[in-house]
């Protein structure tokens, strides 16, 4: 571990060197190019997987640091570093290896595209920030490479800038996401106020271990809040902009704009999971506050808010995007009620599942030529075999079929955890009726897309190349047997963590609570799949599609969840008119009341001017005149001095050396 | 051996001590300049009749082989031509340029020689910043050239001296950067020591010559590509190329002045292969430890005129430039290169320091050489973009 | 004092070459004489023990800012002269009664300097040799350097930038030989 | 006269050769070279109290003259394309008539 992390630094400068050169390549050197990006990922995925097997169990240190001191101001100092611990190990891991697959697939993808390198260096950059954040030993470099994630994936949402939805869907990403930030500055800031220091770990003196620990939530301030909750509370604000947690969801479905590899990058497997892991990382801050409250509650209303959503989209990326929100949500969910191993775990199979399931509908874009709209597909099953198959695995692997697919174990877990929660029963049972809808809208687009009968004005093209396909398959076996790593069986990705051996004991398989766990799970997804199975068979059967059954069963409710339960238009009308009345308001207090009160001063003046001028006229400017007159004969004489001649400048400055000699010499005896 | 190593210095104080005491340091300095200007003076008959007879043998004629003994005398022959025709100075011409052209090319090409150390304890000037100087000295005829084309008042001595000029100081650049790494391991600028530092055998038999490293050969080719251009030779002669510009600067000259140029172009040439053998080549050290017992000057000689041979080869051998390929060549292939050498030659001189593997010599070598072949291809390609492709022809129908 | 000579000559070499360089009616020849001054001052560096610096001397001012300068001359047609036209700025008699002040008040400081007149010993004899030139370089005086690096690269492009030609038809120019270009190629392929 | 000294008077009547030729020619080119002779008598003195001052193994002097002699290299560069971008606009470099920053 110790000759680890001498060269952990090496992870993300290496895509982020690839970057650096992609970027001076010429567009002509598409080849180059893509081989420059997977070579630096494939070797920071092998100083990754050097990493995770240096940490596992039993391992020498619970976790190595590096820090160094970054700059000096006064008697202060900044100080920089990385780390290495099982968190930071298997999410390097998890994303080297996700990104790389994506890259991969990206060369098929984008094959065509014109700005094939341009892609290819911000793809790196981005995988350089986002595993920047993950060995950051200090919330200030976490937060600079933080910020180097929003602006690639600004740049990657918004790659076709040409088409205006993607240009705005970017702006918007960026800009709600900065809402978020805002809290994370501020919490940076407030946390480096009181505790001194950002490194989290550091021999005993970073914020995240003992002493700054109790010392911060030793302090209260307004209503009896501790300040580590009100800095967790901060921090927690700009995970949830990151992670697309209500309210601050709207980014995620919008920036479906972007191509689709980096939807399954960005908005599947890495940068949305950087909000779970801050709140991980920082979990120990977290620990035992108000805070955990506060992200359990926003979890668990995003994980079934978004999944209501979910059922009403006809965009194939956009039901993927409001199911990595409610997903996401989850996630948040089981940092608040489980821990971080709980949240972690569903990271880690939502990762492979999403990055599937986003791949997959990349494939089926791209066979349908681009079409994105789920009723205008079809009958892809008999097309497309493979895609069909692992797009099949990653819908039931998310919606948590139970005992094959890896969603099944690290929902159940979450689950689990949130029965046992001392505060409250509702996250459960929220937890409960997303997991009824996420099945349900899943059954949906599958029916949509790969049954029925094909379209002919969509023209679906047979299988995509295999650069694609073997993604799609190496990510659907990683769907199913990602699962089998935290299994209440064999809880190993939970004592990993925790840095100690995992034991085996197949008893809890069969404990009378997991059995009605699981049994309450199948009854759930299959009643949902069943639903789904009834209101669909026979709409998909039909080309062209009729309208939805379920918006003719449930017109009002189908249109709200269609129109995203108004959120965009709520922002429109609240916030974003409220800043253009207040805007107005500004104007016209300018205009009525500070402008009146200039002009009444200057009518004032006025008068009080006429009255004077005539007694100017008569008393003062006469002389007045003169002087004036005096004044500009003298100014005459000096601008013939002023005479744009550089030499006689030049004479001038010999005299006045002279003069200085002279005065030097001779003057000082 | 001794005494024949250092005949010259012992013969040369011997006939000092002749003079009165009051008189010897004179008498010191002027010996070694006549001693410097007869060698170099017999060089230069010697070469021009070599070339001629060289070149002619490229060109499968004989070359001049009527005056003399197989034509050895021509030289003289030449001289005498020279120095009795009419000096014509054009009527339009700046007079005191004019004649002071010739002059200012030759005398600091003749200084230079006071910086080359011929043998062992053989350098007449042995000064702290020699390499330095020499440069100084070459960029000092470059003033030389511009007046004998401006005062000659003629169109094509103008353009033929602005593209000698041009292509002068494109070309010191490269030259200057090449022999960087050389100063750069030896640690002075003095050309004494610099052949002191290449003193000594490797594995007892391989002598430690700058040239015999991955950045010294890097740097000897670098160094001769732009020796030949800084001394206006082909395939560099473009300020000269009849077909466009009669002579170039040369036009308006006859006589006695032409010959000091053709005179100042050889010594030029004298004087970058004196340093190519200096800097890279070992100087006057023996290749072989079983050779010392040869005299120094003896070496010295031996690789200077094997290093004008090469200058008369490629005289013979190469077509001449484009000035678009001249400048490309300096600017987009050398000056690249020589730094790219400059930093191979930091790693062949630090990665010692490193220890583990990098304390082998095979591996520095690999290190260094693979340092150096990438970009020698790539910039390569980059000079002559259709290097490698089909070649075409056209045919007359 | 026969063994100053050699000072004499290069200081008289200096001068007269200044002197020239600046009395001079063409342009080119002033050129020329600068160039020799510069050289004799060289020559007086030498003498003074800092051959580094001489050497550098006449590297920089005879080698590269004389090679400018006629360059500037020949490019603003400075070397036609014409001997008609005024040589002089205007005022010149004042100007010179200045120049004659200046002179005057530098050569009385320097005879009237009492630190000066203490000195009657021979020079010391020291070097400045390049091994310590280097060393200084790289360790004292690292920042200068690179700050001296980054001003000649940005006088270089400046001096790019102002003398470069504007050509709005350059893109108009370029357009007839790549069609040249491809009439090429097509013949080749045919 | 002292070793110092004649250093010091060389350099002073190079001062003011260049001095005059900046403040008496007309030509811009001329001007310049004037300021380069300027120059050089600074660098002359730089050297002459190197030599002759009390510290000379600290080489400042010298060091002072290789910074102002690359400073020169980059002012004549600049100056010089200066001259050049003049005489294209306004088809002279005689400085009495370059005078728009007349006030």
């Amino acid at each position: 571990m110790q000759s680890i992390i001498k060269l952990l630094w090496l992870i993300p400068v290496l895509p982020l060197a690839a970057a650096g050169v992609g970027a001076l390549l010429k567009r002509e050197r598409r080849r180059a190019s893509a081989l420059l990006a997977i070579g630096a990922m494939t070797g920071s995925l092998v100083l990754s997987l050097a990493a995770f097997v240096a940490t596992l169990p039993p391992a020498d240190l619970p976790r190595a640091v590096c820090n160094f001191d970054w700059l000096d101001f006064g008697t202060a100092s900044l100080q920089l570093g990385w780390l290495l611990d099982p968190l930071a190990a298997v999410m390097l891991v998890m994303v080297s290896f996700v990104s790389l697959l994506i890259f991969v697939y990206s060369t098929g993808y984008m094959a065509s595209d014109e700005n094939f390198t341009r892609f290819f260096c911000f793809m790196s950059l981005f995988a350089a920030a986002m595993l920047g954040i993950l060995i950051a030993n200090s919330l200030l470099l976490l937060f600079a490479c933080w910020e180097l994630v929003g602006l690639s994936s600004y740049l990657l949402i918004g790659f076709w800038y040409q088409k205006p939805a993607a240009a705005a869907a970017a702006k918007k990403a960026f800009i709600t996401t900065r809402i978020g930030d805002i809290g994370l500055l501020i919490g940076m800031l407030w946390l480096y106020a009181r505790a001194g220091t950002l490194v989290f770990y550091d021999r005993g003196h970073g914020c995240l271990e003992q002493s700054a620990l109790s010392q911060l939530a030793g302090q209260t301030i307004l209503g009896g809040m501790t300040i580590s909750t009100a800095i967790s509370l901060l921090i927690f604000c700009g995970a949830a902009g990151k992670s697309g947690q209500v309210p601050l969801h709207v980014w995620l479905p919008d920036a479906m704009e972007g191509p689709t590899p980096v939807s399954a990058l960005i908005h599947a497997a890495t940068m949305v999971a950087a909000g779970i892991y801050l709140v991980a990382r920082v979990y120990p801050l977290m620990d035992g506050t108000a805070a955990l409250e506060a992200v359990t509650w926003v979890g668990a209303i995003t994980a079934v808010f978004a999944a209501a959503i979910a059922v009403a989209q006809n965009d194939i990326k956009r039901i993927l995007a409001y199911s990595t929100v409610s997903q996401l949500g989850y996630m948040m969910m089981g940092l608040g009620v489980g821990g971080v191993a709980v949240g972690m775990f569903h990271l880690i199979t939502h990762a492979f599942f999403k990055a599937l399931l986003f791949l997959g509908a990349g494939s089926v874009i791209f066979g349908c030529h681009h079409e994105q709209d789920i009723r205008q597909m079809g009958g892809l099953r008999k097309l497309m075999p493979l895609t069909f198959a692992a797009y099949a695995i990653g819908m039931m692997a998310l919606c948590g079929v139970p005992l094959a697919f890896s969603g099944f174990w690290s929902k159940d877990a979450i689950l689990t955890a949130a029965r046992q929660w001392s505060v409250s029963s509702v996250p459960f049972y929220l937890g409960m009726t997303g997991m009824f809808l996420t099945a349900f809208y899943m059954t949906r687009q599958m029916f949509y897309v790969f049954f029925g009968r094909s379209n002919p004005a969509a023209r679906p093209a047979p299988e995509s190349p295999a650069v694609m396909t073997i993604p799609l398959m190496v990510l659907a076996a990683l769907a199913v047997l990602a699962g089998l790593l935290g299994t209440p069986a064999w809880p190993w990705f939970d004592a990993y963590l925790k840095g100690g051996p995992a034991s085996v004991d197949f008893s809890k398989l069969v404990s009378g609570r997991q059995i009605a766990m699981t049994l309450l799970s199948a009854t759930v997804i299959a009643t949902a799949m069943a639903f789904g199975v009834r209101l669909y068979r026979a709409t998909a059967a039909q080309a062209p599609r009729p309208a939805d059954p379920l918006e003719a069963k449930l017109p009002f409710v189908f249109a709200c969840l269609r129109r995203k339960l108004f959120f965009d238009e709520i922002y429109d009308a609240t916030f974003v008119r409220l800043n253009r009345k207040f805007a107005q308001l500004a104007n016209w207090m300018d205009h009525a009341i500070w402008g009146g009160l200039v002009a009444l001063a200057s009518k004032l003046a006025v008068a009080l001017a006429r009255r004077n001028s005539a007694f100017d006229e008569r008393a003062f400017n006469a002389r007045f005149d003169a002087t004036c007159d005096g004044l500009k004969a003298g100014g005459k004489i000096l601008t013939r001095w002023q005479s744009g001649q550089a030499q006689r400048y030049l004479r001038v400055i010999g005299l006045a050396f002279c003069a200085l000699l002279l005065l030097m010499v001779w003057g000082c005896k | 051996m001794n005494w024949l190593d250092q005949i010259f210095v012992t013969s040369g104080h011997q006939l000092v001590s002749l003079a009165p005491a009051s008189l010897q340091p004179a008498a010191s300095v002027l010996l070694t300049i006549a001693a410097i200007m007869a060698v170099c003076g017999g060089c230069f008959a010697l070469t021009t009749i070599i070339e001629r007879k060289g070149l002619g043998r490229i060109q499968n004629r004989r070359g001049p082989n009527r005056v003399g003994p197989c034509g050895l005398f021509q030289p003289l022959a030449d001289g005498l031509k020279m120095l009795t025709k009419e000096d014509i100075v054009p009527s339009s011409a700046d007079k005191a340029a004019h004649f002071l052209a010739p002059i200012i090319l030759t005398v600091p090409i003749w200084l230079t020689f006071s910086l080359l150390p011929f043998g062992r304890n053989m350098a007449a000037l042995n000064l702290d910043s020699g390499v330095l100087f020499f440069f100084a000295l070459g960029s000092a005829t470059e003033l030389a050239v511009f007046m004998a084309g401006w005062s000659s008042q003629n169109k094509y001595s103008v353009l033929g001296a602005m593209r000698a000029i041009a292509q002068m100081i494109s070309y010191e650049v490269p030259l200057a950067l090449a022999t960087v790494p050389v100063l750069m391991l030896a640690g002075s600028l003095s050309l004494v020591d610099i052949v002191q530092a290449q003193g000594g055998y490797a594995l007892g038999f391989v002598p430690r010559w700058n040239v015999l490293t991955p950045w010294g050969l890097v740097g000897f080719g670098l160094f001769l590509t732009a020796a030949t251009a800084e001394s206006n030779r082909s395939p560099f002669d473009l300020p000269e190329g009849e077909s466009e510009l009669i002579a170039g600067y040369l036009t308006e000259y006859s006589g006695f002045k032409y010959a000091l140029f053709f005179l100042g172009e050889y010594l030029g040439l004298f004087a970058v292969s004196g340093l190519g053998v200096t800097l890279f080549l070992g100087g006057w050290r023996a290749p072989l430890p079983i050779l010392e017992w040869a005299p120094s000057w003896f070496w010295f000689g031996g690789k200077f005129s094997a290093l004008i041979f090469v200058f008369i080869w490629a005289r013979g051998t190469l077509p001449r430039l484009r000035l678009d390929q001249l400048l490309n060549l300096a600017w987009k292939f050398l000056v690249p290169m020589a730094l790219i050498n400059m930093l191979a030659a930091a790693i062949w001189h630090l990665s010692p320091q490193w220890g583990g593997v990098f304390t082998s010599p095979p591996m520095r070598w690999l290190l260094t050489a693979a340092m150096l072949v990438f970009p020698y291809v790539w910039l390569g390609r980059a000079v002559n973009p259709r290097a490698g492709a089909k070649r075409e022809y056209a045919y007359a129908e | 004092m026969p063994n100053n000579i050699p000072f004499y000559l290069a200081a008289a070499v200096t001068l007269g070459g200044a002197i020239a360089a600046m009395s001079l009616r063409n342009l080119v020849h002033c050129a020329l004489c600068a160039a020799g001054a510069f050289a004799g001052l060289g020559a007086i560096y030498l003498q003074l023990g800092a051959e580094f610096v001489a050497a550098a001397q006449v590297l920089v001012y005879v080698g590269a800012i004389a090679m400018l300068i006629v360059f500037a001359i020949l490019l603003t047609r400075g070397g036609k002269v014409k001997l008609t036209a005024r040589q002089t700025a205007p005022n010149r008699f004042v100007g010179f009664l200045i120049v004659l002040l200046v002179c005057a008040s530098l050569a009385g400081s320097i005879l009237r300097s009492p630190s000066l007149q203490a000195r009657t010993l021979a020079l010391p004899e020291v070097t400045a040799p390049a091994q310590r030139i280097g060393e200084n370089l790289m360790t004292a005086y690292v920042l200068p350097l690179e700050t001296v690096g980054l001003l000649l690269t940005a006088a270089m492009l400046g001096a790019v930038v102002l003398a470069i030609r504007e050509e709005p038809e350059a893109r108009l120019r370029s357009e007839p030989t790549a069609q040249r270009r491809q009439a090429l190629e097509e013949a080749n392929i045919s | 006269m002292s070793p110092p000294s004649q250093y010091l008077i060389v350099s002073a009547m190079l001062f003011s050769v260049g001095f005059a030729g900046a403040a008496l020619r007309r030509n811009a080119i001329l001007v310049l070279i004037g300021i380069e002779l300027m120059l050089n008598a600074a660098n002359l003195n730089f050297i002459a109290f190197w030599r002759c001052g009390a510290h000379p193994e600290a080489l400042t002097g010298v060091m002072f003259t290789i910074f102002s002699l690359a400073i020169a290299a980059a002012e004549a560069a600049v100056g010089l394309a200066l001259i050049i971008a003049v005489y294209r606009h306004r088809r002279t470099i005689q400085l009495d008539e370059l005078e728009s920053l007349k006030g």
